[in-house]
């Protein structure tokens, strides 16, 4: 069998990455605790945790819970702020030849406007990340992702405020369709996807009879929500073929990382598996090449909605 | 803190209820500080995917060989089921040594170090440090039952003065350690305590130290899910300085446990905050976390690993 | 301690049950395969495999894949029929003093009625469960548990042609507000509610490129889906609290049946453990009478949504 | 079939690639019949929550001693891996015996026994019952290579004839089994064949045998998810007699392998219906799977355990 060297370098709305592989926001710090690990310049990217207008405390403890293969959080998006982020983590990353992704996040429009707009002079950040559907803020209603209204708002705010960056909306499972809701993001500007974030869960120690989590209801992350993210992002790219989509969601491994390629994502995040293995996001890469060389497939774009389907 | 595989040199019993397995892995074993910790992982293919933290029970150097570090643990779940159920020639899968250790005293100073149950494995090694540095070491020891006192054959062997209490007054005082602490502060001449145990426990001995102004470190154990600072899931309510014109009850910070600890100034933590009580739910500007113990002859904490994303 | 022993008698929907542990739908077949290893009557009720107006043969196979903690599958209600069940499978569960609850599927409002009208002649038959969410049939956009108009519609028609049976209806987890759908679903007449079924999920062969079901899509189940479970039940029941319901989603051990019911459910249903372990629903019997003996509990009812939450 | 544990008393390896481990487990190894198998329960805190089925290759009856069922494998993947690991003594919780095994002939009768590769499992058990019972067993087996091969020993003192073939030519002949079939069915005056392992070769081999108007029974392996017939996860399409007027092509019913097989009549199995391709999609009035072997001297079989809920 003749074997070509994979080659792993791949666009994602316009961007040039070495590889399809980041790790997802809020699992690798600001890249600078991943360091310790990983050449962080050897990732297709680094979403970092999502940043807020002003520093944000999060909740209280307990934030978090072990559940069978995966994991509850209830952070809170604990955050120092984007002017933080400006001033401290960016200078540190790009002096590391890291790929930026910023994720940005906020209660109201206005603050992801604003937030946006300050990202819009920072030179170096690469894309920007929104995150509407993060499951853990205080009133479940107040999800932006779980409204197509909603969504465009966000995305049309923060889109006219970066009309020259990739802005990707990250889109949260708990919906009846997503695709209304990836349609609301897409015309209202977004120039990709991210699915999926966490599914809302709870769990509760019998013998205290109380919720693990103290804020009740926390985010389900691990493999145990893989099926989801393969189904979510099929769904999705069957409805855009044309929408890059950055892949998230219970990725352990390089054929992980295939498996939601082939379902339709053109890169994937490396989320809650940077807590089992901090390397896992470097050890995928290999794994992938030896995939494509093994499979005869020259570029990873062949792989992305490769999947056979019956009849 | 690196990631590496350990071998499984020894696994031995203490006492009636703890395990002890000595890992031969030496970048681990040449770093580790006493009150820094080592994060497990349990099988590839189990449904419990996290990693489990453990102190540092103890760290050998043995001559020409590798250098050894030794944890100790009682069985909780699957994930200590697991690991007691490991045999020599085992690999395990380690990442550490995590977090801030205990501050050394800048001159000699006696030294108090008071534990609950399993949670004084970090004094041990911290004892030892302490004693090759030329420190005085006085130890109080409780437990709830006799079995459950943490190797007290080597407490004795340590300490220069010793105290142990069982709540049901099967060896040593009956009681709590929290009883005898100010007495025994007293006779040693504490000029610094070192604590570890369950978190009522700490806050009691906080407590007690700061009537007495007597600086206090603390080693806490609080949940993880990544235990190198990425996920912010082990942060504890911490006391900053609080900013010019600022309330001081909003002067709180939430801080890592994994890096930003697990050693914190016990007079800086917000105990009642912990665990079940809510500090604060709203959202308010912060700073960068402030854990610095306080001066006293003690080193100042060094902010190197200040928390970047937090 | 005062230890009494504990009354695991339960009341659900006006029934009077021997305890709150069923098995739930599809996964011990008509009880006849279950048998082999529990005897039927030490169970609070079995809830039968979802029968249709006449026989369905479902889909093709690959028809399960294993997950994380999980499976999925895509049976497509493959079963004999109403008819068959009446004649054949209900004489021997009441020979075997099991007590029944049929468990109902249609692809439209007029048969799900006229299954309903069939079991209204049927003696015997304890409850009924209104499967409107079950994802696996052809057209995802039909299933009538996404939408609270279609739900009521099925469960209007239901209730009118068993006015005098306990009706359940089981909701999906797939939608945006469950809360919306049991509204739907009380208002319409449900006399109790049954959550959760499976989640839409997906799993592709990376080396066959292939969807590892013949469906494409299947319902994610087992322990994976637990906190999804107790998040959707806590929900509903702290929206609707009077409103029985029959817990499901992962339940492996005794300790699990408790975490549903603290989050509020009046029975619980096992269903893929009983692949894992057939014996599964007899032995958490015991290990609830154990924990209530423990905490000095004496009914059942008294541990339904007794999660005791922060501030 | 019932539940039940079973102590590890051997673990042993057959060729290359395959693992045997005997299992004493009196009550389901008394029950067993050649063609059944047993699910055998991973760890309690994996996360492959599913059972593992596996074929009665042998059943041990010794004297005085409890009677033990023996299986084999290969690695496939977490499950097989972990069984693999496994020692003597250790205790492993398994479901069986489950199924309808094979229809034995009712009079003396030449069978020839084809298996491929590790698939050749529940052959060997048939074998020696076959032979209990007077007839005369022939064999033809077939894998990748040489290694592959189970237990070729055992197929030489079992067979009166047997022809081995080898994709790659290490042993016997270059080929696949169904290029001998023919050829050793007309020289040992084959009455019935009894064949197991990849669908491809079941199809192929119950082909011939149509052809030749031959009697033949197949082991199936469909991924099965609860291993007792509660799920119809693990069907096979199966043609049953058409009704009055109804086109055969619709005379088409999904059987569970775990249940109303794994051992199917080949002639009546619509192969190109399992795997990917549907069979047919929509949805209409089915009878009770009727599976029965052809009627050719062989006991019909019996429909006690006939679908209930199917
Ligand atoms: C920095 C640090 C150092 C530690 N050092 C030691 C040590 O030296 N020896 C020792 O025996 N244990 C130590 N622990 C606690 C140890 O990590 C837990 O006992 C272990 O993770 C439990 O795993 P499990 O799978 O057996 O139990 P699980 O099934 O995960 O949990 C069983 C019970 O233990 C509690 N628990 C789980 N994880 C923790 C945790 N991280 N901290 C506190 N309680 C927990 C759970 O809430 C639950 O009630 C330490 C924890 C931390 C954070
Ligand atoms: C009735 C029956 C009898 C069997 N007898 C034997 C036997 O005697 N010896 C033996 O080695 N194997 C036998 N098998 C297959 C055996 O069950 C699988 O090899 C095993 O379940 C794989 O488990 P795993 O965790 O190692 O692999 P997994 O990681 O679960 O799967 C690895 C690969 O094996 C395939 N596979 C998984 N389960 C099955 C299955 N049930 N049937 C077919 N392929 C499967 C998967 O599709 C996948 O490609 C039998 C299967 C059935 C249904
Ligand atoms: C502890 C934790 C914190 C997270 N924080 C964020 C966040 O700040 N912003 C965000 O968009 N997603 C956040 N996520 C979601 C992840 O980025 C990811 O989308 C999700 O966990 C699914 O992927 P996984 O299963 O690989 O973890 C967080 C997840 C975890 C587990
Ligand atoms: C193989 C399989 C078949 C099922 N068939 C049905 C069905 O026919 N009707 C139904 O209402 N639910 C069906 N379900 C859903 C279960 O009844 C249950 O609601 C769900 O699996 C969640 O519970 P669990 O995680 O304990 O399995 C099926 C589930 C499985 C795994
Ligand atoms: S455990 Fe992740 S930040 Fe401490
Ligand atoms: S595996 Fe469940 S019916 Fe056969």
């Amino acid at each position: 069998m003749a074997r070509t060297k994979a080659d792993l370098t791949t666009k994602l709305a316009g961007l040039d990455l070495v590889n399809p592989v980041l790790v997802a926001s809020g699992t690798f710090g600001a890249g600078r605790e991943g360091s310790h690990f990983v050449r962080l310049s050897e990732l297709g990217g680094v979403i970092v945790k999502s940043m807020t207008l002003t520093a944000w405390r999060g909740k209280p403890t307990p934030r978090m819970c072990e559940t069978p293969s995966g994991m509850l959080n209830a952070i809170g998006i604990q955050n120092k702020g984007v002017d933080h982020f400006i001033s401290e983590d960016l200078p540190w990353l790009l002096k590391r030849d890291a790929t930026v992704v910023a994720s940005i996040a906020g209660n109201t429009v206005e603050e992801f406007v604003k937030v946006a707009d300050k990202l819009r002079t920072a030179k170096g950040v690469a894309a920007v990340e929104v995150n509407i559907s993060c499951p853990n803020l205080e009133d479940r209603n107040d999800m932006f992702a779980h409204s197509p209204e909603a969504t465009a708002a966000v995305i049309g705010g923060v889109k006219e405020a970066l009309p020259r960056m990739p802005v990707f909306a990250k889109l949260s499972p708990n919906v009846t369709s997503l695709t209304d809701i990836a349609a609301a993001a897409v015309e209202a500007g977004a120039d990709g996807l991210s699915l999926i974030n966490t599914l809302m869960g709870m769990s509760i120690d019998v013998e205290s009879r109380r919720s693990e989590l103290a804020g009740t209801y926390g985010g389900l992350s691990g493999p145990a929500i893989r099926p989801i993210a393969v189904r979510a992002i099929h769904e999705v790219h069957s409805a855009f073929p044309h929408i890059p989509i950055i892949g998230q969601g219970g990725v352990m491994s390089a054929l992980d990382v295939i498996e939601l390629m082939l379902a339709g994502a053109s890169v994937v995040a490396v989320g809650t598996a940077n807590f089992v293995d901090p390397t896992t996001s470097v050890k995928v890469i290999a794994g992938i090449a030896d995939y494509m060389t093994r499979h005869e497939i020259a570029s990873t774009a062949e792989l992305v909605g490769a999947v056979k389907l019956e009849g | 803190m690196l990631m590496a595989s350990g071998e499984i040199l020894t696994h031995k019993r203490y006492g009636d209820a703890y395990h002890s397995l000595t890992i031969v892995s030496p970048e681990i074993g040449e770093q580790a500080r006493p009150g820094q910790f080592v994060s497990i992982r349990l099988r590839e293919d189990s449904a419990q995917i996290l990693r489990r933290p453990f102190s540092v029970y103890r760290m050998h150097k043995r001559g020409g060989w590798a250098s050894t570090i030794e944890i100790v643990f009682d069985i909780r779940g699957a994930g200590t089921r697991y690991l007691s159920q490991l045999r020599a020639h085992s690999t395990i899968d380690i990442v550490g040594p995590t977090g801030r250790g205990f501050v050394m005293p800048k001159r000699r100073a006696h030294c108090l170090l008071v534990g609950g149950g399993i949670g004084a494995a970090p004094l041990f090694f911290l004892a030892d440090e302490l004693r090759n540095e030329g420190h005085r070491v006085d130890f109080v020891m409780g437990a709830r039952t006799s079995g459950l006192l943490l190797n007290p054959i080597d407490v004795r062997r340590l300490a220069s003065v010793y105290r142990m209490t069982t709540e049901d007054g099967s060896q040593g005082d009956r009681g709590r350690v929290t009883d005898v602490l100010a007495e025994t502060m007293e006779r040693c001449g504490t000029e610094v305590v070192y604590a570890c145990g369950p978190h009522p426990m700490l806050a009691a001995v906080s407590e007690i130290c700061m009537e007495r102004e007597t600086p206090v470190q603390v080693a806490v154990e609080e949940l993880m899910a990544c235990g190198y600072g990425a996920c912010m899931t082990c942060v504890m309510p911490v006391r900053r300085p609080p900013k010019r014109g600022e309330d001081p009850a909003d002067a709180v910070v939430y801080a890592r446990a994994c890096t930003d600890g697990p050693v914190f100034n016990g007079a800086s933590i917000v105990w009642h905050g912990s665990g079940t009580e809510p500090v604060a739910a709203d959202q308010q500007e912060l700073t960068p976390a402030n854990v610095a113990v306080r001066d006293t002859g003690l080193d100042e904490v060094e902010d190197e690993h200040a928390p970047p994303g937090n």
